[in-house]
């Protein structure tokens, strides 16, 4: 295998808080390679973001946060520059679209203002050919009166057109990651639709690897190359998309694939998995899901499970799966 | 209409007035349900699909007599709704209940949740006080909680015993309706299930619901009939075989089309929707669809399509149906 | 936007009228009238004088003369001044604004600088001690610091002069007036930043910590924009909008006249011909010079909204 | 007087043409006859000067009126004006703009501070009735002679018509009896014969002035004079550092070792002509009784009211006169020394009874008497000092505070029991007991034989005539106990020891020696 | 906007999921704890109760009487037997002082307490009734917060001595003074919060259920505008306290003989006294400073506790 693009290599962090110290990421380990669709599938607050906040330097400075292991870019530990050293691979290298188009635009601003802005920051355009440029994302990300779009303010637009808006942003200094952090979920299925049908289509003409964080294991199948399952904070299990469907490991991924209705299969109940997510303040040092697993047994309320390969392409953080359990 | 009717809708039309000018004065409305009618019968549920503002949550609620209606008629087990007087629709609000999106902000933050069941029941004098705990244990028992959470507050729940919560409170006073709107779009795909896992379950027990939500695949799950509305009416409804199987309207064709499916082979080819649903403000003349519609011709800009019976239970509001 | 100002204006009427009659009731209850405060005059002459002043006729009389000489832009006519009261009022109100409008200008700097700074860095050690020094200032009684000032800076340092507006039978003209009336400026100025200084402070930096924790402001930085642009630009941007609005609520208190500081300090202002002619019951200065007030308390909140709504493209563009 | 003149400070002493005098609130209508405030009355006395003034001892004095004739009866007054007098433009001063001046107070549109129908000049009601057109009783017998003649003799009709006199030249123009508009707007262009010339008033800040060439006693010899205004709460610093060369302040021994201490200061401290007192509500049935009256002011710790106060600096009023007057005689006045025994066998007689409660009561009603005051240095000691003396003789206390307006026009009302203030200056031992005439008195105290002896001191110029009538009336009064007397104090002011010939007085004030200043460092 | 309701915003889940590890406290509990964590605010609590605690029971352990005056120890400095001094009339300034305490925590307190009444009577009213009634009352606040408030004291000022009353019952005058004025800001923020919360689900879920309309009002929407009242109401306090002393300065306030913290100051208002006889202004001014301090302290703390989402949120 080539030099990853991106490695997060046994990344924790933990967050002080009022109540303690909330443990949002730990010993997560997984790589993105140049150009690949990387799905990461989790239910609320098991650290999806706070993951992808680290690799962009956006997550709060110490002593309110603690970060351990490393992030690397090219091989270089992204954990260890200072912060005048990340800012200048932030949208240019990688660059994120958040969850709410609304809320993540500058309501005080043009669209076209912030759009140019990366622009002049990294590319160092004039004003005028940045304004020409941002013309021509906006063209490319599909919307069709760009120069009235520019020059209208994020409550003029529907959320549709603001996502848009935030991937031509992102795109527009030809980043080698994208993450895009739930970029759909606020938006109608159709809607949905198009904006997939967009980022996969970006992501074909330039060759950007994507880092696609989701609770919606639907577009995880449509858009992912591989996927890395996210439990409490920890990785649980990571595939290639065909084997997560196929043949999901662990007790949790497996859950989650059959708690969905699926259209046109009805069943009479769905395996819904009891329980719920632990708090990130109060994780157990045992299996964060032992609580919650069908399969439990006894020493799964006494250790800590690794992920482990169960086949060339995948690997899964389960202790039913260990060989020294089997045996 | 039979006698299994519970709830019948006709012509419902809300509008919301839009101010504006130097004196204030009306000058325009947001037509946010326009010409509604479907019916809820005994036993079944009705789930009421479409996208974000189109009337979903107001046909709820003004069915629920919450809003009130600008035309049309409201009949619940063969009252007037919005005919009754305050006493008369007090006294039938424990038959009619709601289930809100958002479990947090549904519950009083400063009472305990047990309170919170409990204090309709003896607001409308349905159980003596000695026995209301018994009462409500029983109900919170038959929604997953148990005794230990009777006096707690709804903080130190997690989402989805919230929802139970919520639905316990509805569930307390022995509704012959709940009116469900979007209860399962806030809560995480696990708790999802066991939420939808909970109302199958009531529905055995006889509950019905107005089943309001965007998401189609619960709505294929757990109702029995389908309504679609987009921009303030309903453009196809009927039972869950029709509307999923053989969906005749463009706009549920999209719909369905949209949804991403949890399968990594089934790539298939979809019908992507151009644009965004124009504003319940200002929709757009005739067909209000067509300005998305992939099939739309010259007459769908003009002439407000009627509704058509494709089969029996099953009406498309279309002009390809003519 | 013009048919909301022309709403706006619209409803202030009304709101005027209700002013006008509530100063003028106010006023007139007051124990006390002109004539009466006048320790030498016989009854005989203090009739003769109320009459003279028309103090004698009924209240509803009273108010809709001083109603309808308003209505033709006439303020009326000092008593005790014996000049027509806008004349009087134009005497002192400029030097009030004056030295309003310049603790304005510092106090609205100082607390902006102060309180994103410490926004920015919030619980640190400078917010600590900036939060400290705010409730101090806004701890302090007015006439005690004023006197505090005095003492130090006047009499003991003997760098500034202790009050008024020029030095004594100055006939500085230009450069050297307006140095001149600097110098004096100086400690009543400073009390007045002292004591404003500090509530804005805490409002900048609520508002400023709400704008940091704006998701607009975590895309500005995802886009790798340098950390000054996106605090001047993206944060606190945002952070203004509710600041412009409290601007403003300043208008009527450019030429409120700041009482106490400027009895204390000697300066020919507003504030300190207040007290004097309540004092002697000078009903038309008071009333024209009340209802002044609350004209520019109601074209403020006017302004306010429509700055508030010129700067936010929320409400302008709607 | 001052021990150290080299403290003077260098911001004063850079002054060399310039006298800076302090003043409160002037207001700005200098005009002699239509200012509302004191304040502004100081500005007008160094624009105009009087025909007739008094001396340091409050007689008579010639100031541009050379000599004055009285007739027999006291009826007819001959003034006779100094050779070759100038207003300060250098015009002609003459008796016509005296008899100006007179008439122009009787316009019935005046509204001023000046009560002219109290020297009841014949014809002075007709005239303001408009039945004639000119005032009988003023006579312009030749461009240097004035004759007046009166209907009734007052001794305090000297100093009314031997005030301040506008010329008709300046205020005569365009002035039509019944409208003054046109004279008031000289106002703030005043032109008088006084020391010093009219400058310039700077709102809040400042007045100046400079000397008057014309002026009779011969220019003075300061170029400039300014009266800078100044607030209790800084005149003394404003005096320290230099700002000021002349000054009034309240007299207590703080500021007397303040002033001292500077070293540069010269203390003037002399009797004041006012008395501060409590006055009785007659129509009030507790306070009509007499023992009752006295009763409270026996019961008073007046002495200890002064010493807290004035420490040293004042005394306790037995007379409602100043001290420095030639009325002064408090031989067999009763001087109603602190005496709470008497005090209480007084209100035992008088048939009020100690309750249960310490509070003497009478027919179901307790004695509890309301005090109005305003707020002052001076209350804030009278008050606890009168609630404690007054509880001990069994009088409950209920002191109401307010400010001097309010307090007038509640006396007015009569919802009150006591009010305390002080008189203005009083000039005339007349002035310091026109109060107590029936026809004048506002708070229902009524005496004949004190009203006969009032109008008979009134009525004669002869000093030694009037004092012995006074002498008399103070008796009277004292016994009958219409007030309480409470203090006469003594004022302090102090010049800078750069300013020499500096001799206030209580009758002039600064304005005494303002025209004989003169800087010596 | 519809769009934003299909998930709960980031940052309220991330608060849900905290709350659930402080299970089994109730709001007011949790509250009460994140108060006792923070220290200044703590520090400030415990000595606003021990200014409480010396100003009621102080003057009665003081040997020296409130009003008793006497010439011969007047203006002493401080000293064995008057231990901050005496004034001008020689009474001790300590008992003067804190019974002066009493009397300015009063009137900050039943001022405060009063406005509260009114302005949240009148502001839930407007909130929750709307239409006219609404109309008429926010314009009357209009109406008040038009006229500037220093007139409108001191003109209140002197009407409201026209009643007879004695000093000592003219500070409730005063109270009444300040309340009539301070109404007007929290009946529009309680207004706003009514508005707010009658049309937030839980209020809905009232409807629904067909609870009595008393019950809506006084268990569900009521209750929960406490928290804000109880941080607008602690800063009121800090506000009157001051307005007092202003007003006693312009002598409008408590009136003499009868203490306040503001009246007593006003002796700093002589030059002489100010420059040397420290210890009859700086005890009421450092008094007057400290309680400010500490209340608004505790009133930011407060406003911490009470409603962790405003946390570090300022108020003017
Ligand atoms: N700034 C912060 N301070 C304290 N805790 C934080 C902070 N940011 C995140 N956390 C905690 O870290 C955990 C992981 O959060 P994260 O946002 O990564 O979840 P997520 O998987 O993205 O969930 P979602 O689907 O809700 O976006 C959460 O429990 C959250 O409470
Ligand atoms: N109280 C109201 N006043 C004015 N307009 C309203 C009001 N309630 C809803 N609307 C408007 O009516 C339209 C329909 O809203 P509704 O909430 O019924 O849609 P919905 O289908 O429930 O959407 P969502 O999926 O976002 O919940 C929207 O455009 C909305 O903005
Ligand atoms: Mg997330
Ligand atoms: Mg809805």
């Amino acid at each position: 295998m080539s030099q990853p693009l991106i490695e997060f290599d046994r990344l924790s962090v933990q967050f002080a808080t009022e109540q303690g110290v909330a443990r949002a990421v730990q010993d997560v380990s997984f790589a993105i390679q140049a150009g690949e669709s990387v799905a990461v599938v989790g239910e609320s607050g098991c650290g999806k973001s706070v993951t992808a906040l680290s690799l962009m330097g956006l997550l709060p400075p110490a002593p309110a946060c603690r970060l351990g292991g490393e992030v690397r870019l090219d091989a270089a530990n992204l954990l260890a520059l200072p912060p005048a050293a990340w800012r200048p691979l932030r949208g240019r290298d990688i660059a994120m679209v958040f969850q709410e188009p609304m809320s993540a635009l500058n309501p005080v601003l043009s669209v076209g203002e912030q759009l140019m802005e990366p622009l002049l920051t990294h590319r160092q355009l004039s004003p005028a050919a940045a304004w020409q440029q941002a013309i021509a994302l906006l063209q490319q990300v599909g919307i069709a009166r760009p120069e009235a779009i520019a020059a209208s303010y994020p409550h003029q637009l529907s959320g549709g057109m603001l996502q848009r808006v935030m991937l031509a942003i992102a795109i527009s200094c030809q980043p080698r990651l994208l993450i895009a952090d739930e970029p759909t979920t606020a938006l109608d299925v159709t809607i949905q639709a198009q904006i997939l049908d967009l980022l996969r289509r970006l992501q074909q003409a330039s060759g950007m690897a994507l880092l696609l964080i989701t609770h919606d294991l639907g577009i995880v199948a449509e858009m992912a190359d591989r996927v890395v399952v996210m439990y409490a904070g920890r990785v649980v299990e990571t595939g290639s998309v065909r084997d997560i469907f196929r043949h999901p490991q662990h007790p949790y991924t497996q859950g989650l694939l059959a708690s969905r209705p699926v259209p046109g299969r009805r069943l009479a109940r769905l395996a819904a998995i009891p329980g719920q997510v632990p708090s990130p303040l109060a994780l157990p040092d045992h299996c964060a899901f032992a609580e919650r697993c069908p399969h439990a047994r006894p020493a799964c309320l006494h250790r800590q499970p690794v992920l482990q390969a169960t086949s060339p392409t995948q690997q899964a953080a389960c202790l039913l799966l260990s060989t020294e359990e089997a045996a | 209409m039979s006698d299994d009717t519970l709830l019948a809708v006709n012509g419902l039309v809300k509008h919301f007035p839009l101010h504006g000018g130097v004196l204030g004065r009306q000058t325009g409305a947001v037509r946010a349900v326009d010409d509604v009618s479907f019916v809820v019968r005994r036993g079944r549920s009705l789930g009421l699909v479409g996208e974000s503002g189109s009337g979903k949550t107001t046909v709820g609620r003004t069915v629920l007599g919450l809003h009130q209606k600008d035309a049309g008629e409201v009949r619940f087990a063969g009252h007037d709704l919005h005919a009754l007087d305050k006493a008369a629709l007090r006294r039938l609000r424990p038959q009619l209940q709601l289930v809100f999106q958002d479990p947090l902000g549904s519950l009083n933050p400063r009472l305990r949740v047990g309170d919170a069941i409990g204090e309709a029941l003896l607001a409308h004098g349905l159980c003596p006080r000695e026995a209301l705990r018994e009462r409500v244990l029983a109900v919170m028992a038959s929604c997953g909680l148990g005794e230990e959470h009777y006096s707690r507050y709804p903080h130190e729940f997690s989402g989805g015993q919230r929802q139970r919560v919520g639905i316990a409170r509805a569930l307390a006073l022995q509704p012959a309706l709940i009116v469900a709107d979007e209860p399962v779009s806030a809560l995480d795909v696990s708790i999802q299930a066991q939420i939808i896992n909970l109302f199958a379950d009531l529905k055995q027990q006889g509950v019905s619901f107005l089943f309001i939500s965007h998401d189609l695949a619960v709505v294929e799950h757990l109702c029995e009939d389908v309504a679609v509305m987009y921009l303030g009416q309903i453009v196809e409804q009927g039972s869950r075989e029709q509307v999923f199987g053989q969906p005749r309207h463009p706009y549920t064709r999209a719909l369905l089309s949209a949804i991403p499916v949890a399968d990594p082979d089934a790539r298939r080819e979809r019908v992507v929707l151009q644009g965004e649903p124009p504003s319940p403000a200002n929709p757009p003349a005739g067909c209000r669809f067509h300005t998305r519609c992939p099939q739309a011709t010259a007459q769908c800009a003009s002439v407000v399509p009627v509704v058509h019976r494709v089969a029996a239970g099953h009406q498309v509001r279309c002009h390809l149906m003519a | 936007m013009r048919t909301y100002v022309l709403r706006r204006l619209l409803g202030a009427i009304p709101l005027l009228f209700g002013a006008s009659l509530l100063i003028f009731l106010v006023f007139a209850l007051t124990p006390g009238d002109f004539i009466d405060g006048n320790i030498n005059l016989t009854p005989q002459r203090a009739a003769e004088l109320k009459a003279l002043y028309g103090l004698d006729r009924p209240l509803w009389a009273r108010y809709l003369g001083w109603l309808s000489q308003l209505l033709h832009g006439d303020l009326g006519f000092s008593l005790q001044h014996q000049i027509p009261v806008s004349t009087l009022l134009g005497q002192y109100l400029w030097s009030s604004f004056l030295l309003a409008l310049v603790s304005l200008l510092l106090y609205w700097t100082l607390s902006l600088a102060v309180g994103v700074l410490a926004a920015v860095r919030p619980y640190s050690w400078f917010d600590r001690v900036v939060t400290l020094l705010v409730f101090a200032a806004m701890s302090f009684p007015v006439f005690f610091l004023c006197l505090l000032l005095i003492k130090w800076f006047a009499v003991d340092l003997g760098w500034l002069p202790v009050g008024g507006m020029i030095s004594i039978g100055s006939n500085a003209t230009g450069w050297d007036y307006a140095l001149d009336v600097a110098r004096h400026m100086v400690l009543p100025v400073l009390t007045l930043v002292m004591l404003q200084a500090g509530g804005l402070t805490r409002y900048v930096r609520a508002s400023m910590l709400d704008a940091l924790a704006m998701d607009c402001v975590r895309t500005a930085r995802a886009k790798g924009l340098p950390e000054r642009v996106v605090i001047l630009r993206h944060a606190l941007r945002n952070a203004l909008l509710p600041l412009i609005a409290l601007l403003g609520f300043e208008l009527p208190g450019l030429f409120a006249g700041a009482i106490v500081t400027e009895k204390i300090f000697n300066w020919p202002g507003v504030g300190h011909i207040h007290i004097d002619t309540l004092a002697a019951r000078d009903y038309p200065v008071l009333m024209s010079f009340t209802l002044l007030l609350a004209v520019l308390t109601i074209v403020g909140n006017l302004l306010a909204d429509v700055l508030s709504a010129l700067a936010d493209p929320r409400i302008r563009l709607r | 007087a001052a021990t150290n003149p080299s403290a003077i400070p260098a911001q004063a002493k850079a002054r060399k043409d310039t006298i800076v005098g302090a003043i409160s609130a002037p207001q700005g209508i200098f005009n002699p006859y239509l200012f509302s405030n004191g304040w502004d009355e100081n500005v007008t006395e160094v624009i105009f000067g009087r025909l007739v003034g008094l001396d340091a001892q409050g007689k008579l004095r010639a100031e541009q009126a050379e000599s004055w004739q009285v007739s027999k009866d006291g009826l007819q007054y001959t003034l006779k004006l100094r050779k070759g007098l100038k207003f300060s433009d250098g015009s002609p001063f003459t008796a016509d703009d005296v008899a100006f001046t007179l008439t122009f107070l009787h316009d019935p549109a005046y509204d001023g501070g000046t009560d002219i129908s109290l020297a009841k000049i014949k014809g002075g009601d007709a005239y303001k009735a408009g039945k004639a057109s000119s005032v009988e009783g003023i006579k312009v017998l030749n461009p240097q002679t004035i004759q007046i003649t009166v209907t009734e003799p007052g001794a305090t009709t000297l100093q009314l018509i031997g005030g301040p006199v506008l010329s008709r030249a300046w205020y005569g123009r365009g002035y039509q009896p019944g409208k003054l508009d046109d004279l008031r707007q000289y106002s703030s262009k005043p032109l008088g014969a006084g020391p010093y010339i009219y400058d310039k008033f700077v709102p809040g800040q400042e007045v100046r002035f400079h000397a008057n060439p014309y002026y009779f006693a011969g220019k003075p010899a300061v170029p400039n004079f300014i009266y800078r205004i100044t607030s209790d709460a800084t005149k003394l610093q404003l005096f320290q550092t230099g700002e000021t060369d002349l000054e009034g302040f309240s007299i207590n021994a703080d500021n007397i070792e303040q002033l001292k201490a500077l070293g540069f200061a010269n203390l003037n401290i002399y009797n004041s002509s006012d008395y501060s007192l409590i006055e009785f509500n007659h129509n009030k049935p507790a306070l009509k009784d007499v023992r009752v009256r006295q009763a409270l002011t026996y019961a008073l710790d007046r002495k200890k009211l002064v010493d807290v106060v004035y420490q040293g600096y004042g005394s306790v009023a037995t007379l409602p006169l100043s001290p420095v007057s030639w009325a002064y005689d408090t031989k067999g006045v009763n001087p109603y020394n602190f005496d709470p025994a008497k005090a209480a066998a007084l209100l035992d007689q008088a048939g009020w009874k100690l309750g249960s409660d310490g509070i003497r009561e009478k027919g179901g009603q307790k004695l509890v008497v309301t005090l109005l005051a305003t707020k002052s240095l001076f209350n804030d000691a009278l008050i606890p000092i009168a609630k404690e003396n007054f509880k001990r003789v069994g009088v409950e206390l209920r002191p109401e505070v307010s400010d001097f307006n309010a307090l007038l026009a509640k006396r007015k009302a009569g919802n009150f029991d006591l009010a305390t203030f002080r008189t203005s200056g009083l000039n005339d031992p007349h002035d310091g007991v026109a109060r107590f005439r029936s026809t004048e008195n506002e708070v229902g105290y009524k005496n004949a034989q004190v009203d006969k002896l009032i109008n008979a001191g009134n009525g004669t110029l002869d000093i030694g005539k009037r004092k012995a009538i006074y002498h008399q009336l103070y008796q009277v009064l004292a016994n009958d106990a219409p007030l309480i007397l409470l203090a006469n104090r003594k004022l302090l002011y102090v010049n800078s020891s750069r300013i020499g010939n500096y001799q206030p007085d209580v009758f002039n004030g600064i304005f005494g020696s303002l025209p004989k200043l003169k800087i010596q460092y | 906007m519809s769009v934003l309701s299909l998930r709960l915003p980031w940052r309220r889940r991330q608060a849900e999921l905290a709350s659930l590890a402080s299970a089994g406290r109730t709001p007011w509990q949790q509250a009460l704890a994140r108060l006792w964590r923070n220290r200044p605010a703590m520090l400030a609590l415990l000595f606003l109760a021990l200014m409480v605690v010396a100003c009621v029971a102080g003057p009665w352990l003081l040997p020296w009487d409130l009003e008793t005056t006497d010439a011969l120890a007047a203006n002493h400095a401080p000293g064995a037997t008057h231990w901050l001094g005496t004034d001008f009339l020689g009474r001790d300034i300590l008992t003067r002082l804190l019974h002066a305490g009493r009397i300015s925590l009063a009137v900050g307190l039943v001022s405060v307490v009063l406005s509260v009444v009114l302005g949240y009577v009148l502001g839930a009213l407007a909130g929750y009734a709307g239409g006219w009634l609404d109309g008429a009352i926010m314009r009357l606040a209009d109406l008040l917060m038009t006229i500037p408030s220093l007139p409108l004291l001191i003109i209140l000022g002197a009407l409201l001595s026209e009643l007879q009353v004695a000093p000592e019952q003219r500070i409730y005058l005063v109270m009444l003074m300040l309340s009539l004025l301070g109404w007007t800001n929290l009946a529009r923020i309680i207004r706003g919060q009514v508005q707010s919360l009658r049309s937030r689900d839980f209020m809905l879920a009232t409807e629904v259920l067909g609870l009595p309309l008393w019950r809506r009002l006084l268990v569900h929407l009521l209750p929960n505008t406490i928290p804000t009242l109880i941080v607008v109401a602690t800063t009121g306090v800090a506000g009157a306290i001051l307005n007092e002393s202003y007003l006693s300065y312009l002598g409008l306030g408590v009136v003499p003989p009868t203490p306040s913290w503001g009246n007593m100051m006003d002796t700093a208002n002589s030059f002489v006294d100010f420059q040397r006889r420290p210890w009859l202004w700086m005890p009421p001014g450092l008094a007057i400073f400290a309680t400010v301090i500490a209340i608004n302290v505790l009133g930011d703390g407060l406003r911490d506790a009470l409603d962790p989402r405003l946390q570090a949120r300022g108020a003017r």
